[in-house]
């Protein structure tokens, strides 16, 4: 018989337990009202497409919500973000934003910028698969443009 | 076993002779055997065809058509011969009617840029099928966009099969070509193209088979379905990468305006103009892909040593084995023709729980290369309310173990998934 | 010898070593060692490029840029990195400024069909010099054709270099493109194209370069020469038939419209239209030709070992050997710079009473590879009142003594003919 | 040293005698008055160009001129040409067209076509040189398209 579970195993990095449980139950889903960044990004090559509402007052986030469909990948990075960003400063937000783009990359984080990711830091286990970066990364640079848009 | 006893072509049909000859089939892939089954996407070389690229520039390598020295007569006298071949290959009346192009992406805009380019206006209209590879969608998108002309799609059942009582009032007097695909690269549908012809002939409009899935896997005859432009890429039928066939009827062909200018097109150039070149090489400017050219004539011997009936039976025998086991599994649905009678080698399908893209992943951990995503028929995959689907495609080197291999990676996926 | 002492590449330049990599050289023609003098027309190819394509083929083929499995990954990956590899040998700022295209025909022809289709308009002019290969004559005459725009000719002198008290009032307010080969593939002239890139920008205009004689032969670094657009041809320069380079600078081609449409240059795509992809894959529609990408990766590596200085040098000092001993024939005319330091490794001649085409006939008798006629620069050999020309050119694998086998040859068929 | 005379030996049968003296000293060369047919051929590629007149009376050819420049083959095979049209049928030139045709591509010819050909025959060595045999016919070509235009 050809193939066989023990190749598997290999993907444990990639599908942390963290990934599979966000992925399972997505953080953060419920529409948020009037929000002040409201916009649809996607993958069309993967087929991953999410819709992403923010609140945003005084520079900080009151209210966040995202919600689409794509691999697993892709949603439980979005709501890894979503879970993230409820309440921090706009500021802290792109600072993440920034650090997660750094790590997906292979670089070097400091200590400190984990301990902001916290379980955020499972995502690294795509570095491996480097064809499922983009699928991380999608929510993140989406979120990350209508911030910058929004605060222009 | 049915398969080997088969003959139209000169050697017999024998699966593991076959996998002999392809060196890449050796491969580990994270320490398993590689199970190639993205077929459709391009197919594996065999040692022939490879070796008809190392011998070319080994032995005879030289530019073509103006050289009177003894390399240069060989290669132009081989890349003619590869024409040759591939006339032969889907029985063009002659070779002067087989352009080589870079792909059938290539094929189908050199087709918009000239022939349609002169001979569609305003009011006139593009018909075009609802299960079209990008390729056969947009260069008609934006000719029409530009010409004022409309964008007709023939519809398909749930099954993936033509409507035909549509087809008829879809195709009609402002019709000035048909373009459709000879088999979906998703839907694994073979389409009627010789009754298609016989609508598109009745309105005065031309037609022209997208035959990228085809002429890799069934005999394909351009007079027999009554096709005046078809399109096919060497890469899908054991050929290299950057080359492709354009062929027409020669009248068409003729009248046409050139595509591309310089090199080998041109007869004669003043400084104020220039006089085209005769067919083929009206449409082959600069120095053309002549290593390729050989290998594709060497893809065509394999392909015609084996015997393309051989070809496709072996495929068909296959895919029903694999229809059968795939639609066995609970949670897996299958695009297109259910009866595996009615389609080709690909299959596309989707999981209810495990995404196509995480289903990649974890077949690529087990060896089994399948492609996901849109198949670059983005607005059909998307017709089936998915925006993805998992595709595994077949060809002559693949077996019925390599199917088993596949759905115990489905269910083996399942097992992961659900830990 | 001192070219063995050359060494701003990794590799000494050792003439021996080279002809060692090329297995072609091995070759008997009519019983005689090869003497291959017709690199203008296309190179021959080391090893190395030739177990690229081996290798390819028999451990990576996959098509590129969805597959989610690891022989696509490592093809996407591979056909990138080779991008990067021409990107850095021409010094170009990023490498999704390097488009894959066919050759330079298709090249030019994919600048003619977009920029300048977008660019020029009625009164516009387009300015080229009267030393063009067809391929940068004719999409140009086309286009100002179709757009009512003029074609004007940069003249130069007898000894064939520009004439530069002309160019600044042929270079005008409407000018809108300058497109000049870098090296005559007739002449060997070298154009000061850095010279005529600011006169084009002086005035607002565009400079296109075409380097299908140069790349292969010199250091070419398109910031240093200020270009806007640079076409070459992979098969000029150790690589295989069938790929070529467009570079364009990114503001530039980030404006142009599409060349042509399908497969990976697409974003998204409806029923009713579609979004182009990012460059450099905006211009690359279908499956690309991902092995001979590979292969210009490894000829790219080969240059680069040796260094283009080096390859330079030697280019350089063959040729002016080569001049001095074909000038000291009698019945020879040499077309042309007459001082070797101004031209390239291209020598064009005519006999007095020798007919070139039998002059090529009798030189392959003997083994020796030429070329005979107009080159692909018809208006040009023209205006040297003669129809048809003799070229030699030479590469990294030629020797002296091939040289002396040229000229010896040539006085063989003096003694036949006077017979 | 590298190439040799031995090789040339080879092209004897290209460069026959006769061939060399009808590319030496081509035959009516001077312009004909009055020409019924008056034609250019050319082969871009190999730079060839030819001039043919011919007087056509009553269907037989009083008179031919063919003056160009080219190769030895082409020049040698133009001269030819003029010598045998010279008082011919217009049947006969053509019937002499069709025979250079069949003998260029190899196709056996009779005894009595070897005899109208006559020297002709000497072009039959261009066979083996197939990228010379377009030189070998290009002025048969050009005269042969000239006569079908002047009878229709
Ligand atoms: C100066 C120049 N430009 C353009 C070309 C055309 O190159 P290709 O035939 O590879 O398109 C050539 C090759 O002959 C050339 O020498
Ligand atoms: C039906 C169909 N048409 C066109 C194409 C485009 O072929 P290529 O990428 O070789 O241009 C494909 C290949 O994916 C195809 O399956």
């Amino acid at each position: 018989m050809m193939g066989g579970m023990s190749g598997l195993n290999e993907m444990d990095e990639l599908y942390e337990a963290i990934i599979l449980d966000h992925y399972r139950s997505p953080r953060n889903t419920a529409a948020v009202e009037n929000p002040d960044i409201d916009l649809e990004v996607n993958n069309p090559f993967c087929g991953d497409e999410f819709h992403i509402q923010l609140k945003v007052d005084d520079c900080s986030i009151s209210g966040v919500s995202i919600t689409g469909r794509g691999c697993a990948i892709s949603q439980a990075s979005a709501s890894l973000l979503a879970e993230l960003v409820d309440g921090k400063s706009t500021e802290e937000v792109q600072a993440a934003v920034d650090c997660v783009r750094r790590l997906l990359k292979g670089e070097e984080i400091s200590n400190e910028e984990a301990d902001i990711l916290g379980d955020i830091e499972a995502l690294g286990g795509v570095r491996k698969f480097p064809v499922r970066i983009k699928c991380a990364l999608l929510s993140w640079v989406g979120l990350d443009d209508g911030l910058k848009e929004h605060l222009a | 076993m049915s398969e080997s006893t088969l003959s139209a072509g000169t050697r017999v049909f024998d699966p593991d002779a076959i996998r002999a000859d392809f060196p890449i089939l050796q491969r580990k892939i994270h320490g398993q055997e590689l199970v190639y089954l993205d077929n459709a996407a391009t197919t594996q070389k065999p040692k022939q065809v490879i070796k008809s690229l190392t011998d070319y520039y080994e032995q005879t390598n030289a530019n073509v058509h103006r050289g009177v020295h003894t390399l240069s007569m060989e290669a132009t006298n081989g890349y003619e011969v590869a024409r040759t071949k591939v006339a032969k290959f889907i029985n063009a009346p002659r070779s002067e009617e087989v352009i080589w192009t870079r792909n059938t992406s290539e094929s189908l805009n050199l087709v918009a840029a000239t022939w349609a380019e002169a001979n569609i206006s305003e009011g006139d209209n593009i018909v075009i099928t609802a299960m079209e590879h990008h390729s056969n969608i947009v260069p008609w998108q934006q000719l029409a966009f530009k010409k004022g002309a409309e964008i007709r799609y023939l519809s398909h059942n749930d099954d993936g099969v033509i409507n035909f009582v549509d087809a008829s009032s879809v195709i009609d007097s402002r019709t000035k070509l048909v373009s459709v695909t000879h088999m979906s690269n998703v839907l694994g549908t073979i389409n009627p193209v010789a009754k298609l012809a016989e609508l598109a002939h009745d309105v005065g409009a031309v037609i022209l088979v997208d035959a990228a899935q085809s002429v890799p896997h069934m005999p394909v005859d351009v007079q027999a379905i009554d096709a005046d432009f078809l399109a096919f890429s060497a890469h899908k039928m054991l050929g290299p990468t950057g080359i492709g066939v354009l062929w027409g009827r020669l009248d068409l062909l003729e009248e046409m305006p050139p595509y591309m200018f310089g090199g080998d097109m041109i007869l004669e150039v003043t400084y104020e103009g220039a006089k085209w070149n005769d067919l083929p090489y009206k449409f082959e400017a600069g120095t053309p892909n002549i290593a390729d050219a050989f290998a594709t004539g060497a893809a065509v011997d394999y392909l015609s040593d084996l015997g393309m009936e051989n070809v496709w039976q072996h495929e068909q025998e296959l895919t029903a084995y694999a229809m059968e086991q795939i639609l066995s599994l609970d949670n897996v649905k299958v695009l297109g023709p259910q009866d595996s009678s009615q389609r080709g080698g690909v299959i596309s399908f989707v999981h209810d729980t495990i995404h196509p893209h995480d289903l990649g992943t974890a077949l690529d951990q087990q060896g089994i290369a399948i492609r996901t995503g849109h198949h670059c028929a983005m607005p059909l995959v998307r017709s089936y309310d998915v925006v993805a689907a998992a595709r595994a495609s077949f060809y002559i080197y693949n077996t019925r173990s390599e199917v088993d291999a596949l759905v115990n990676g489905i269910s083996e996926t399942e097992g992961y998934f659900n830990r």
